[in-house]
């Protein structure tokens, strides 16, 4: 079994890509690099499976992670859906447009 | 998995055949009668096989899923949700320009996305239930892009949606992944199971809490809750209903199992965060709904209060320990089924008058002006509605507050009852504020409507069943109380 | 058993009253009277029953007349628990007689939607009767929040010139508060389910909790804010006075003569018998609110300008005595509270019904508009005298025989309380007079459209009604107090700690 | 004897008749109801008296009461009150003065009032007025003297604004009821102390139980009959609670003679002198009484000199008339304070039926100023004003020196400061009687005397007729009064005071004649500017409205206005205010930006993840 340790850097580099995927969705104004960047968090959770699954020996990490990466692409497909139907809409695909609902 | 599981299965399965049959259908024949009667059958047959399995013993199917007794229960209520938002969807379709089939089968998908994560001990099956039911609400809450000129919003509200569910989805998995390699095991009784913990007690920690989170942005706690109103206001008004009641509900089932899973050694450190969550809930829930115009973003925010209600049950449930037998796991189950009766009349009701004049579901409050004149009987079903989420007695809603209140009582939970009473006092005045618009004597001439809209028959006839169900439950609510206990006793 | 023929009986002529409003606003008149003719009918056993019982005379009769338990929720051992003593008898008696007043005063002011008034009026009728014979607490609390629907709707659709206000301060009010009642009832339930062991809601159960200490204290004050702001008491009175202004005559007779006296009621019942020692340390102060509320509501009477304000402020001064005698807690206070809640009802009854009938003549309530009505109207000046006169407690008339019976008991428990409020029976002649004087006495004012003509039979006979029941009140009190002897002696004998005597 | 419920419910009867038939009764119809209820019910006395003499012939022992019980009237615990009336003797003869002069008045009424519109309207409250105040005077025990303590007062309300066209009547009827109402409360308060003391409320028990219970001179039969003298001191129209009597005469004559001279004003002795034995309890008490009385007595003394209005005159009168009957009280002449209060009852009656005669004759003309040398165009109401002048002022051969020499004398026993007291209260009297009787009769006003056409009809002249011979005879009566009250002691003052005490009206009627006719010692009449101060003072009744007015009416009326709409409203509104602001605080939040709301989102999930690290 791989000791502690190395679990830990792994866990920090997961840690990291998440922290990265979460700074493009508050910093990006372009839906499609939105849409990038939530896939950066869901592969940061998937590498933390795999080396969650590495420390304890046991396929189901990397079960887990075929599996988050499977419905993340379902989502980015319904995602790119909407962001033609928003370029279509507004022909430009900045998210800040968006602002009508509120109060 | 062999025949006595599948069998098992059905209800899960009938609802993936109904969204398969219809993809089918709709590929031949696109006509919206046919596609709804479907759809409602078919889901009418799951929910009575799920009710009628009731009682056959636990039965694991596959490492990921288990129907027992609870599971059918919830199962059969998050069935005869989606039952409803397809039948009161029928109407507003047929009053839009929409292409309306398509609908039907995001519904299905959305109601097997439910069923699966009610019927989920592992947490693989967990995330691919909130997958699929988030997913199928990405499109149906963006679904009216190409209908009139509200369709800004709509696109608005399915892109805010998909963007924040994406996000809290990924907290999730982190958690799960943090959770796993803790314990090592990926079933949701991870706490009780002492694997041979070689990480530290800091992975344990937040794992759940990055859960917890994930499940907040289901739930709209407060301060996960900014997408509420928007997404609310943008969907159209099934979807709403839809996703008020039964995306909720789902979750809410899977927190249950979760808890009592977790038996008696459950992690304190959540209670402190759950309190305040539950805190701002209530208050914000409350404030945030006083001086609304628009009746969906109203009720928005009377769904994140109510949902900060349900949490004091929670809460009560956490501190007792042993889940099973106490008043606070039956108190969630009863509020589960109490609020989604009511939010579905509302919204049901809101779907109808939307088929009339679109005005009703995006304009102003002002629009419902001397309802009780014009409709009396949708007045009237609404004004049950708004009684019962005030929690009135001899509706649903008084049953639903009454065993939170009970809960709460029962674990001394003297800040939480004090809030709720505050919330609750609070809440009286908007939802008064509809009510007596409604019964406001409107100078200026009636809006314009169409006629009387299409089958207006076929959803009145939900409405009025939905109301009459509310006050039922209301009067004589011992049958849900002993649905609910017995769906946790076999836990 | 006679209980529930009477709701049942009022809500059908409800519906029935509803079913027949598009017809014909006649027939859904006769069919709310029908409703309400059959309840009386179910009332006069009951009544015979009380009256046979007082006739062993020595108070030594049965306590609980007539008393019916069915299972609701067995969950928690909550039970259709509708029992009847004296002192109910006597109140549901009381709603019937104003519901007739109101159906008659409701005869020519109510003219659009007549249907849904008389379905709104009779449920009315239904809760109060409900809330005064359930006595398992949740049922209590379900007919308490009942009751508040058809009167909101009664003051939102035939309301006046800003009904919204006050049907939302006047639901906001009583709703709030009786969220705090439900919360102390569970802590109560939860309390005595430690106890003994059973969950029970029913009040004979719950009379043997041992209440005592901070928690009990705290547990009585959540029921006492409910029943003040209902009374109401002055700190949360202000619902009461826009209420009556906006709503319609019927429906300020309604509020008046009956919504009032579940206040007073459920003081009786639940506060000092459930805990008797949270309320004994919890009197002094409860005695202050009630005097400060008959001195303010008095003061603020005579200020007023409208007509039914101001006779909503006297409403309050006179509530504020029922507070003193409930926590004076002997026989003799007791009664008074009992008598005086009565002649309340009638006599308030008789002045809003006068005051809505000035309105529909001279389509205002203001009395600097007003002047000079005696002689063009006579005999609706003399009865207005007669209720005036009744109102500031002139003896001869129940609500002296009330304020007097309060104060000599409120004299053995706290001179200082009855002597201040005594004081107030000199403040009751300012506004009471203060109506005739602006409103009938004097020259009529320039612009006072004086197309008045005189009383109509129908609403002679109305207020006849009221002026004998509050002459018979007057010289006959021991009608109504051998009635409610035995029901408040069992009661008074449960509101004593443990450790005093009967 | 046990037709003694039929006294009270004859007037009542007379009164339910009137107001059912709420104005569709004629006139003589009307008439016929109204005097005669109060005839009959003369008549039922004298039955009755018939009968107490007979029954106190053959040795029913003296004073000894008859109690007819009605029904159970109040019934809780330890209270049981039933509607029970008593007679005996001292009732016996407020009911002769009640009833006998009652009538008269109501038979002179009758005429006097016959051109008034609100004719049967008057009757209802004159007929409710006796049969309360029989109430009153036959009640067993004091709640149902309360019950007629109050209805007398109403009925004063309702007679004095009678006329309500105008708002300075309505004004005045409500003084009067808002001032005894205060005095009344005390009354209560007294009563609510009784019970708590003695536990009972029948008159004839507590009698018998305040001997044995209190020690003499203790602080709870002190504190009992102060609040009961509050009581009386409220209805009599004594020193604290006096403003509203000159008021009162805003109402009819006949009302002014009925109820502020015969009757009503003379509840408060019959109480006293009912509850004697509890007042004997307190010397403090009686010097109270006493010392009230003498005040009162001097200060209407005083004032009525100043009056210019007759009635109000008469009224100051009646005011210090009944100064000397609390002075008797107080100086335990009960029997002479009660047979003062009958002969007063006639004579005072006489008195205002004349003046009345006197306005109706001037065209309502009330002001003295303007009248003058009337006696040769009004012979009859000369004569009789002059016979009750001489009983007012007490002359030998009336009966008003009957009933006040007495007094005097006991004063005297008692403590020579209230004889010197007494003694020129009937100087006083004697004065402003005469310059009443030369002002109104003799001597020539500026414009000449001026044209008067009396009132003819049958009602007017009898009774006064009647009432003029009573006066003068019924010095002789000896009333049943005397066996319940406890005897007078026999007074031998030195010769000198009684002499003065026949003498001194005789000077002060000199001097009134020397002043106002003869016009000397101008200065007396403190007409020159520099009495103005003193002379305004004393008219306005030494400015007791003007003080009641500054302490009381004044404060209440600007509290009143202060807060309209009271401030506990406030309280909601902040709680409105409160929560708007909250909304629109947070709805700031809502500001429809996705990324901010991704922002929150991850500062929220930031803060749960390190509270629950780190507690």
């Amino acid at each position: 079994m791989i000791d502690a340790v190395i679990i830990d850097h792994a866990f920090i580099l997961a840690g990291i890509l998440f922290c990265l995927g979460l700074a493009g969705v508050l910093v990006r104004r372009n839906l499609v690099f939105v849409l990038i960047s939530l896939e950066v968090m869901l592969n940061a959770a998937g590498l933390a499976f795999i080396a969650a699954g590495s420390a304890w020996g046991q396929p189901e990490g990397q079960i887990m992670f075929l599996a988050v990466v499977t419905l993340g692409a379902a989502e980015v497909a319904v995602g790119l859906g909407l962001t033609l139907l928003l370029f279509r809409r507004f022909n430009s695909v900045d998210i800040d447009q968006l602002n009508q609902l509120k109060g | 998995m062999d025949l006595i599981q599948l069998l098992a299965l059905m209800p899960l399965l009938i609802v993936g055949g109904v969204s398969i049959v219809l993809m089918l259908l709709i590929a031949f024949v696109r006509n919206h009668a046919l596609t709804c009667f479907v759809t409602c059958i078919g889901l009418l047959a799951a929910m009575l096989t799920s009710i009628n399995t009731i009682g056959d013993g636990i039965i694991q199917v596959t490492p990921l899923l288990v129907m027992d007794d609870f599971t059918r229960v919830f199962c059969a209520l998050m069935i005869g949700i989606s039952l409803a938002a397809s039948w009161m969807a029928y109407t507003y379709m047929e009053a839009s320009d929409e292409i309306r089939e398509e609908y039907y089968i995001l519904l299905a998908l959305a109601a097997l996305g439910g069923c699966v994560l009610i019927a989920s001990n592992h947490f693989a099956s967990m995330f691919i239930g909130i997958e699929l039911l988030s997913v199928s609400l990405f499109a149906m809450v963006g679904y009216m892009v190409h209908g009139g000129k509200s369709s800004d919003i709509t696109l608005e509200g399915g892109v805010k949606y998909m963007i924040m569910s994406g996000v809290s989805s990924s907290f999730l998995l982190f958690g799960v992944a943090l959770i796993y390699a803790y314990a090592g095991i990926l079933t949701i009784d991870f706490l009780a199971a002492p694997a041979g913990a070689t990480l530290s007690q800091g992975y344990l920690i937040v794992g759940t809490s990055m859960l917890i989170i994930g499940l907040a942005f289901k739930l709209s706690w407060v301060p996960f809750h900014m997408w509420t109103p928007d997404v609310y206001q943008g969907a159209p008004a099934p979807v709403t209903g839809f996703l008020a009641s039964g995306a909720k509900i789902a979750v809410f089932a899977f927190l249950i199992r979760f808890l009592i899973a977790s038996g008696p050694d459950r992690i304190d450190l959540l209670l402190a965060g759950l309190t305040i969550m539950a805190v701002l809930s209530m208050l914000l829930g409350n404030l945030m709904a006083l001086l609304q115009s628009n009746l969906k973003r109203l009720l928005a925010y009377s769904s994140v209060a109510h949902m900060g209600y349900m949490m004091v049950a929670l809460i009560a449930a956490i501190k007792t320990g042993n889940i099973s037998e106490d008043v606070a796991a039956e108190a969630i189950g009863v509020y589960m089924v109490a609020y989604a009766l009511m939010t579905l009349l509302a919204f049901a009701v809101l779907s109808r008058l939307a088929a009339l004049n679109s005005e009703y579901e995006t304009g102003n409050i002002e629009m419902y002006g001397g309802l009780l004149y014009r409709h009396p009987w949708m007045a009237t079903c609404m004004f049950v509605a708004f009684l019962g989420l005030i929690g009135m007695p001899l509706t649903a809603g008084f049953i639903g507050k009454y065993y939170l209140m009970l809960a709460g009582v029962d674990q001394q939970l003297w800040t939480l009852l004090w809030v709720l009473v505050a919330g609750s006092a609070l809440g009286l005045y908007y939802y008064l504020k509809v009510i007596l618009v409604m019964c406001k004597e409107s100078q200026d001439d009636a809006p314009a409507e169409l006629e009387t809209p299409v089958a207006s028959g076929f959803s009145g006839v939900l409405i009025s069943g939905l109301c009459l169900m509310v006050l039922y439950v209301g009067i004589y609510p011992t049958p849900v109380i002993d649905w609910i206990q017995l769906a946790l006793a076999s836990l | 058993m006679q209980v529930i023929g009477i709701i049942v009986s009022l809500m059908a002529g409800g519906l029935l009253a509803m079913a027949l409003g598009p017809k014909s606003a006649q027939a859904s008149r006769l069919a709310a009277l029908a409703g309400l003719a059959v309840a009386t009918i179910l009332f006069f056993p009951l009544l015979m029953l009380a009256i046979s019982e007082t006739g062993s005379g020595t108070g030594a009769g049965a306590v609980w007349l007539s008393q019916i338990s069915i299972e609701w929720i067995p969950r928690f051992g909550i039970r259709l628990l509708f029992a009847v003593d004296g002192i109910a008898v006597i109140l549901i008696g009381l709603t019937l007689l104003l519901g007739y007043i109101s159906l008659l005063s409701a005869w020519s002011e109510i003219t659009k939607r007549c249907g849904f008034f008389y379905f709104c009026l009779l449920f009315t009728l239904a809760g109060v009767v409900g809330v005064f014979s359930a006595l398992d607490l949740f049922l209590f609390f379900v007919f308490w929040e009942v009751m508040l629907i058809p009167m909101f709707l009664i003051i939102t659709v035939w309301g006046h010139e800003n009904r919204y206000y006050a049907a939302l301060k006047f639901f906001i009010y009583t709703q709030a508060s009786s969220l705090l009642m439900l919360l102390s009832m569970l802590v109560l339930v939860h309390m005595h389910w430690q106890q003994s062991g059973t969950i029970s809601f029913s009040w004979f159960d719950l009379l043997e909790t041992d209440t005592s200490g901070r928690l009990g204290f705290w547990l009585m004050l959540g029921f006492f804010v409910a029943f003040v702001v209902k009374l109401p008491g002055i700190p949360v009175h202000n619902w009461l006075p826009d209420a009556h202004t906006q709503a319609p005559t019927p429906g300020s007779i309604l509020l008046a003569g009956i919504l009032l006296k579940t206040g007073a009621y459920g003081l009786l019942r639940f506060i000092f018998p459930l805990f008797p020692e949270a309320a004994l340390e919890f009197t002094p102060i409860a005695m202050t609110l009630g005097v400060i509320s008959v001195l303010y509501a008095a003061k603020l009477a005579f200020a007023q300008n409208d007509i039914k304000r101001l006779i909503a402020y006297a409403s309050i001064s006179h509530m504020g005595f029922v507070t003193l005698g409930i926590f004076a807690w002997n026989a003799i206070s007791l009664q008074g509270t009992l008598v005086q809640i009565v002649a309340h009802g009638l006599s308030s009854a008789g002045l809003f019904a006068i005051a809505g009938l000035i309105q529909q003549r001279t389509h205002t309530r203001a009395l600097d508009e007003l002047g000079g009505l005696w002689p063009q109207v006579p005999r609706l000046s003399a009865l207005m005298m007669f209720f005036a006169i009744a109102a500031l407690g002139l003896p001869g008339l129940g609500n002296f025989v009330g304020e007097f019976m309060i104060l000599l008991g409120t004299f053995q428990t706290s001179p200082i309380a009855a002597v201040v409020a005594a004081l107030g029976m000199v403040l009751a002649p300012v506004y009471a007079l203060i109506i005739m004087q602006k409103a009938f006495f004097g020259t009529p004012s320039a612009d006072a459209k004086s197309t008045s003509v005189d009383l109509v039979p129908h609403e002679i006979f109305m207020l006849a009604i009221l002026v004998v029941g509050l002459i018979i009140l007057g010289f006959w009190p021991g009608l109504l107090t051998n009635l409610s002897e035995p029901g408040m002696l069992d009661l008074m004998r449960n509101g004593l700690p443990a450790g005093q005597g009967g | 004897m046990n037709l003694l419920w039929l006294i009270p419910t004859l007037p009542f009867l007379g009164f339910t008749i009137l107001v059912l038939s709420s104005g569709r009764m004629s006139r003589e119809r009307a008439r016929i109801v109204g005097v005669g209820s109060v005839a009959l019910a003369f008549l039922a006395t004298i039955y009755i008296a018939t009968q107490y003499y007979a029954a106190a012939a053959h040795g029913l022992d003296h004073g000894a009461g008859f109690t007819v019980s009605l029904w159970p009237w109040i019934t809780a615990g330890s209270l049981n009150l039933n509607f029970s009336l008593y007679l005996d003797g001292l009732s016996l003869s407020m009911l002769f003065v009640i009833t006998g002069v009652g009538a008269l008045i109501h038979l002179y009424a009758s005429g006097y009032m016959w051109d008034d519109p609100d004719y049967t309207r008057f009757f209802t409250y004159m007929n409710l007025f006796v049969a309360a105040m029989l109430m009153l005077v036959l009640a067993d025990n004091l709640v149902l003297m309360f019950l007629g303590w109050e209805g007398v007062g109403l009925c004063s309300f309702l007679l004095i604004g009678f006329w309500y066209k105008d708002p300075k009547n309505g004004y005045a009827a409500r003084k009067a009821f808002v001032v005894t109402r205060a005095g009344d409360t005390a009354f209560a308060i007294g009563l609510f102390l009784l019970f708590r003391e003695l536990g009972s409320l029948e008159i004839q028990e507590i009698l018998h139980l305040a001997p044995e219970n209190f020690e003499m001179g203790g602080n709870m039969p002190t504190l009992i009959s102060a609040l009961l003298l509050g009581g009386a001191v409220g209805k009599s129209a004594q020193i604290p609670l006096q403003t509203w009597l000159p008021d009162a005469m805003a109402g009819p004559t006949p009302v002014s003679a009925l109820i502020h001279a015969a009757t009503m004003v003379t509840a408060g002795v019959y109480l006293i002198a009912r509850c004697h034995p509890v007042f004997l309890l307190s010397p403090i008490a009686m010097t109270m009484v006493a010392s009230i009385g003498l005040i009162t007595l001097l200060v209407a003394g005083f004032t009525a000199l100043n009056q210019w209005d007759i009635k109000r005159v008469l009224a100051y009168s009646t005011m210090s008339q009944i100064g000397y009957m609390f002075l008797a009280l107080g100086v335990e002449a009960w029997d002479s304070s009660i047979f003062h209060l009958m002969t007063h009852a006639i004579f005072k009656a006489l008195l205002f039926l004349t003046a009345g005669s006197i306005i109706l004759a001037m065209h309502h003309e009330q002001d003295i100023r303007k009248m003058g040398g009337l006696r040769k165009q009004l012979p009859v109401p000369f004569w009789c004003f002059l016979i009750g002048s001489a009983c007012l002022i007490a002359l030998p051969p009336t009966s008003g020196f009957w009933s006040k020499e007495p007094i005097l004398l006991a004063a005297w026993e008692a403590d020579p400061i209230f004889w010197y007291g007494a003694v020129f209260g009937a100087f006083l009297t004697a004065v402003y009687t005469t310059r009443l009787m030369l002002l109104v009769f003799f001597g020539t006003p500026e414009g000449g005397i001026p044209k008067t056409h009396e009132p003819k009809g049958w009602q007017l002249h009898p009774p006064l007729i009647i009432l003029a011979g009573l006066s003068l005879v019924a010095g002789l009566f000896n009333l049943p009064a005397a066996d319940v009250l406890p005897h007078a002691h026999e007074h031998h003052p030195p010769l000198w005071v009684e002499i003065t005490g026949i003498l001194l009206p005789v000077v002060g009627i000199f001097i009134g004649w020397q002043v106002f006719l003869k016009g000397r010692w101008q200065a007396l009449r403190m007409e020159s500017p520099a009495f103005d101060g003193l002379r305004k003072f004393l008219a306005s009744g030494w400015g007791f409205d003007w003080l009641y007015d500054i302490l009381l009416v004044k404060p209440f009326m600007a509290l009143a206005k202060a807060n309209r709409n009271d401030i506990v409203d406030l309280v909601p509104k902040a709680v409105v205010v409160a929560s708007s602001q909250c909304y629109y605080f947070f709805s700031r939040g809502q500001n429809g930006q996705l990324r901010f709301y991704v922002a929150t989102m991850a500062a929220a999930a930031i803060m749960i993840i390190s509270l629950a690290l780190f507690t």
